[in-house]
């Protein structure tokens, strides 16, 4: 009997698909259930922005950097901002630099609970940790909003500081959430670190071995889930970073259940990070007068800061003028899915999915 | 703190394996000849006082006149980094070494240089335009490009 | 004191009143009459039913997740499942262009009707009246068979649409939903074995102590791979939403996916109904409460696990599922009826075959014991390594805190 | 091990579901559905006497059809919708067009008879905003030198047709002046609450001294 024609499926888990966390498109090719080949398509969501930021003055640019990772704006400005301050040699004031973490450690929980969430939605926990963390993120959002008025496109920082200090009910309302935060995140992580579908599910899925990570430029808490233990914030210390104590967490075998974990206990570490904060902020002015206009001498800089999803780092060159002669961003979503076609072939198309949710990119920042 | 080596203490490095690869050095990066990318980036890994292993970033810029690569490296167990760029000259058939085979982190980005700004890669597995679609005319980022900038709104849609 | 001993809507009741209205000529007539008033009966109460199920399950399972569920249409919501209906009935019917037609529309109704069909063996009256049907003799099997076919439904679905991921559900159901009917089937033997009968009356009759205490291997194998037959958490495989979108019925808008959701919904009413009747004991029940109020406080006490399992378990990978079915499942199964079958064997008084209840606590204590040693063994057995968490040691390859020599 | 972790995980949502009160981060929005005890408690009696003296009302709030109108928390310094845009102390300068990043305020100006000391240059013909196109990121309004554009605080201006969204001065003028208090410290200053029916006075909007001449041109130029 002739062999039967067996044909592998391709199947395209498109742009428009309810967990490929925004426009990605993955042309996969299965035979039966496993993976057999992966493609990645993206620049489904390509606004070219640093093609805008080259027609626009170096604050305005700010509004721009919101829009790349909306999932952790505060980061984004922060990355763009230190990039200016480098390159016309502006100097951030003490308290600045206490509100500059303060937001930054904020926005990391509120996007490492979006990351644990929707991970957990689509090992198909049908939203309930979803929305525990919502909950938590919730909170977060409304202190963005006491401090810069808006949740999710924040644009609070500018070369030279903060926009503005924050109003005198920021301080209780922080200090009720970082008191209840350990506490809701304990019950979370009842409810699924010793569960053992999860265990089952997402233990030894998706290996990434740590020369693997570094050959392949991957950072954030991927890397450090494969054992190699760098953050940037205390391999090169920006900010005031130097002055905290913290641990830096890392996982064992690099697989999906190591990044959840990972994640995990970075946001006790913010926690942390955040009380010193509140302990030890110094009164005085928010912001450096800089003018609306401001013209960098000619040259380039590099500032890079350990955003939610790994180094976030902006390359500007300046031609002397009021707008940028070239801003290019390292994104760690972009380069963090490189390796993403080795970890999925051999994986069925259940792991695929939540490989690719525990890789956790944000499409805004993969296409720029 | 990660520690910037200083450009001409690498470049002398280079030279002893790379004759003729470096064109000149200053504070902060180091220059080299575009044909001789490849063997500087597999010398630069493969050495173990330096050992840059890992690729933070490549990047390239449009000085009308020329495209400049930068490649920032880091070697992660030693914590230190440096900066390499390397010019070519012309606008159009412009045609570089690639350093997949060396950095696997390098093969988006590299697509993303060729999709946005024109620069061929030799010896990239695929290169293909990774954030445009396959047709789409010219390349923008490129300071030349006169995309069809019509404005954001055709005047019959303001009286919709 | 009981609505049903021999009250309205027991089957000769109705029938002989149709038969004194009708001339004797026509008894066929009012046969015929007395089984469709009965069924109209019984299938209204089922949809009605569902449509209830459905505002309590998003209810329960809101507060559960900190949000409020429905509570906008009527009061506390109550209208929301006729909302629903009617939004969907507006809504409009899209076939997609490739489509095999006619299985396209036959499907809904094929997964429909088993559901409302094992509601009628079902014994709702207390020792054996009532409003069923019929007193089927073989009810345990007429259940079995019926369960099993919506496995046509699913891949009639999956496949009529035409789209990837619809199939790609359709071929999973088709694995799940066959692998799982044996575990099911044998997880009833138990009942079968203490019964002494397959009719459901009988079952009822001789649980004076409810099966669940006697053999809880037979109910822990019955109540999965019962879950797994409706594909809820967490066997939902077969319209995974993370993965396939909505598993094979994507393609279906407008009613045939109101019939598709009707028939999901009516599964755990169905399910739940069931397991009171072989594990908990229908109807009985001591003190003044009626039998019928005990049977739906059984039937809530089940709605409201599988509601509370489905919000908070995640779901296994087909692979992990059907592993579990044959080597977990089918294994527990076995030990299950050759323990029972020992027990009956040795217990039962040889005339009349009954078991006292006194009987049935020993074996309950037995059973229990045996239930922990498999549990135990089982996971021993198969728990991969996967389950301990090894100590993260910072890999050689990176160290942050070198600083210039 | 042994299902424990899965009997841990039903225990939480069995907590959650029996603590009413982990819901804190939910509004209704436009209407909360509201019961006896708390129609009640809004009349300031208690549900005895609230039920004997409106029976109605009281049955309908026992079966939940009773709905309040609700409001979202919100900060005063919320980045809000209608612009409040104060002609008085606007000069036309124009530098909130100049500052925007999307250009999309659009201001036409003409000279005024009057003399430069009797404090009139320009007279403003055309000042209108295109919101279908605003992104709401303040610049503008960190732009004004003499605080005349203000944030507003609401954000129910949906219009049918984009031409609807472009505000003109018309608009701007007549609309109520309840500005956020967005990079304006001294109206946080003043405890001025925008979400309240109180309207702002354009004297007391903005900082009352013009802002010196070396502080313009810090703003706008390296000195």
């Amino acid at each position: 009997m002739p062999d039967p024609k067996v044909e592998p499926v391709i199947l395209n888990i498109g742009p428009q698909h309810p967990s490929t966390h925004g426009v990605f498109r993955l042309r996969v090719t299965f035979d039966g259930e496993t993976v057999v080949d992966v493609e990645p398509i993206m620049g489904y969501l390509h606004r070219g922005s640093e093609k805008l930021a080259e027609g626009r003055t170096y604050v305005q640019i700010v509004t721009l950097t919101d829009r790349m990772d909306y999932t952790a704006s505060m980061s984004n400005n922060l990355a763009y901002v230190s990039s200016v301050e480098k390159l016309a040699g502006i100097a951030v004031p003490e308290r600045a630099q206490y509100i500059r973490v303060i937001s930054a450690e904020l926005q990391r929980i509120a996007s490492h609970l979006m990351a644990t969430g929707f991970l957990l939605n689509d090992l198909g926990a049908l939203a309930t940790p979803l929305m525990y963390c919502f909950r938590e993120r919730e909170r977060i959002l409304d202190l963005f909003e006491m401090l810069c008025g808006a949740r999710i496109t924040l644009s609070y920082m500018r070369p030279g500081g903060v926009l503005q200090d924050a109003p005198p009910e920021f301080w209780p309302a922080l200090n009720t959430f970082i008191q209840d935060l350990p506490g809701y995140l304990d019950e979370i992580e009842n409810m699924i670190s010793d569960n053992e579908i999860v265990l089952t599910r997402t233990r030894g899925v998706g290996l990434l071995t740590d020369a693997q990570a570094i050959n392949g430029s991957i950072t954030g808490p991927m890397l450090r889930a494969s054992g190699v233990q760098w953050d940037l914030r205390k391999a090169h210390p920006y900010e005031i970073y130097d002055r905290l104590d913290f641990d830096i967490p890392i996982g064992a075998l690099g697989d999906t259940f190591d990044r959840y974990m990972v994640r995990y206990t970075e946001m006790r570490e913010s926690v942390k990070i955040i009380e010193q904060c509140i302990r030890d902020i110094p009164e005085g002015p928010i912001r450096t007068a800089t003018p609306f206009f401001i013209r960098p001498p000619v040259g380039e800089a590099y500032a890079s800061v350990e955003s939610p999803k790994g180094e976030l780092g902006f390359y500007l060159v300046s031609d002397g003028g009021i707008s940028p002669y070239r801003c290019h961003v390292r994104a760690p979503s972009f380069i963090n899915i490189t390796t993403l076609r080795d970890m999925l072939i051999g994986w069925k198309m259940s792991d695929l999915i939540i490989i690719f949710g525990s890789i956790d990119i944000v499409l805004g920042e993969v296409d720029r | 703190m990660t520690r910037r080596l200083l450009g001409s203490e690498v470049a002398s490095r280079i030279n002893e394996s790379v004759p003729g690869a470096v064109i000149d050095s200053n504070q902060t990066d180091v220059r080299i000849t575009p044909a001789s990318i490849l063997d500087v980036a597999n010398f630069l890994n493969q050495d173990d006082t330096l050992d840059f292993s890992f690729l933070t970033s490549v990047t390239a810029v449009d000085y009308i006149e020329s495209f400049e690569l930068v490649y920032r490296l880091l070697s992660m167990r030693n914590n230190h980094s440096v900066i390499i760029k390397s010019r070519c000259y012309g606008r159009d058939e412009l045609a570089v070494p690639s350093v997949v085979s060396i950095w696997q982190g390098a093969d988006f980005q590299e697509r993303e240089i060729w999709d946005l700004m024109g620069i061929r890669f030799d010896g990239h597995p695929n290169l293909k335009r990774i954030l445009l679609w396959e047709g789409f005319p010219g390349h923008p980022l490129r300071k030349d490009y006169l995309g069809q900038d019509e404005g954001l709104h055709r005047p019959e849609d303001i009286d919709a | 004191m009981d609505l049903f001993q021999n009250g309205l809507l027991n089957f000769q009741n109705v029938y002989s009143i149709f038969d004194w209205l009708l001339p004797d000529a026509l008894d066929w007539l009012a046969f015929t009459l007395a089984g469709g008033l009965i069924a109209l009966v019984v299938i209204n109460v089922m949809v009605m039913g569902t449509g209830l199920y459905t505002w309590f399950e998003r209810r329960v399972i809101g507060r559960m997740q900190a949000r409020l569920g429905p509570n906008r249409w009527g009061p506390y919501g109550l209208l929301q499942p006729i909302a629903d209906v009617l939004k969907l009935m507006v809504k409009e019917d899209t076939v997609p262009a490739l489509a095999d037609r006619l299985v396209f529309n036959i499907a809904p109704v094929i997964l429909l009707v088993p559901a409302l069909l094992v509601v009628a063996v079902i014994p709702f009256g207390t020792d054996g009246t009532g409003p069923s049907l019929g007193n089927l003799n073989i009810g345990v099997l007429f259940i079995i068979g019926v369960t099993s076919v919506n496995t046509i439904a699913v891949l009639a679905g999956g496949w009529a649409s035409r789209n990837k991921y619809a199939m790609l559900g359709a071929m999973r159901g088709v694995a799940m939903l066959v692998s799982y009917e044996v575990p099911m089937a044998l997880g009833l033997i138990g009942v079968v074995l203490i019964a002494n009968s397959l009719s459901l009356f009988e079952v009822v009759r001789a649980q004076s102590v409810p099966f669940l205490l006697v053999q809880p291997l037979g109910f822990f194998v019955f109540i999965a791979s019962a879950s797994a037959e409706m594909s809820r958490t967490p066997f939902d495989q077969i319209e995974a939403e993370s993965e396939l979108g909505a598993g094979y019925h994507t393609e279906y808008s407008g009613m045939k996916f109101a019939i598709f959701q009707l028939a999901e919904f009516m599964a755990p009413l169905v399910t739940s109904i069931m397991t009171t009747v072989l594990f908990l004991g229908g109807t009985n029940g001591w003190g003044p409460i009626p039998g019928q109020i005990w049977f739906l406080a059984k039937v809530f006490l089940i709605m409201f696990t599988l509601l509370w399992v489905r919000a908070t378990w995640p779901r296994l990978r087909i692979d992990q599922i059907m592993g579990f079915a044959w080597k977990g499942l089918f294994a527990m199964a076995l030990i299950n009826i050759f323990a029972v079958a020992i027990e009956v064997m040795l217990l039962q008084d040889q005339k009349t075959g009954a078991l006292t209840s006194s009987d049935l606590w020993l074996m309950s204590v037995i059973n229990w014991g045996v239930a922990i040693v498999t549990i135990v063994a089982m996971v021993k057995l198969f728990a991969r390594k996967q389950w301990e968490r090894p100590v993260p040691t910072p890999s050689p390859l990176a160290n942050m805190y070198a600083e210039a020599d | 091990m042994y299902g424990l972790g899965l009997a841990k995980g039903l225990t939480i949502t069995m907590k959650n579901m029996l603590k009413p009160g982990r819901m804190f981060t939910l509004h209704q929005y436009p209407d909360r559905k509201i019961g006896l005890i708390g129609l009640a408690k809004m009349a300031g009696t208690n549900p005895i006497t609230y039920a004997l003296k409106q029976p109605k009302k009281a049955i309908r709030a026992m079966l939940s059809l009773e709905s309040v109108p609700d409001s979202m928390p919100q900060h005063s310094r919320f980045r809000g919708e209608e612009f409040s845009w104060y002609e008085e102390r606007c000069t036309g300068c124009a530098s909130c067009a100049k500052y925007c990043p999307l250009g999309i305020i659009r201001i036409v100006t003409h000279p005024s008879e009057k003399a430069v000391d009797e404090g009139d240059k320009y007279v403003l013909d055309v000042f209108d905003i295109d919101m279908g196109r605003c992104m709401f990121c303040g610049l503008c309004v960190e732009a004004c030198p003499y605080d005349a554009l203000h944030m507003g605080s609401g954000f129910e201006e949906g219009k049918y047709s984009r031409r609807d969204l472009v505000i003109d001065k018309q608009h701007l003028n007549d609309a109520p002046k309840r500005p956020s208090t967005w990079f304006r410290p001294q109206l946080e200053g003043q405890g001025f609450d925008p979400k309240s029916e109180e309207v702002m006075d354009w004297t007391k909007a903005g900082r009352h001294e013009k802002p010196s001449i070396e502080e313009q041109q810090d703003r706008w130029t390296q000195r």
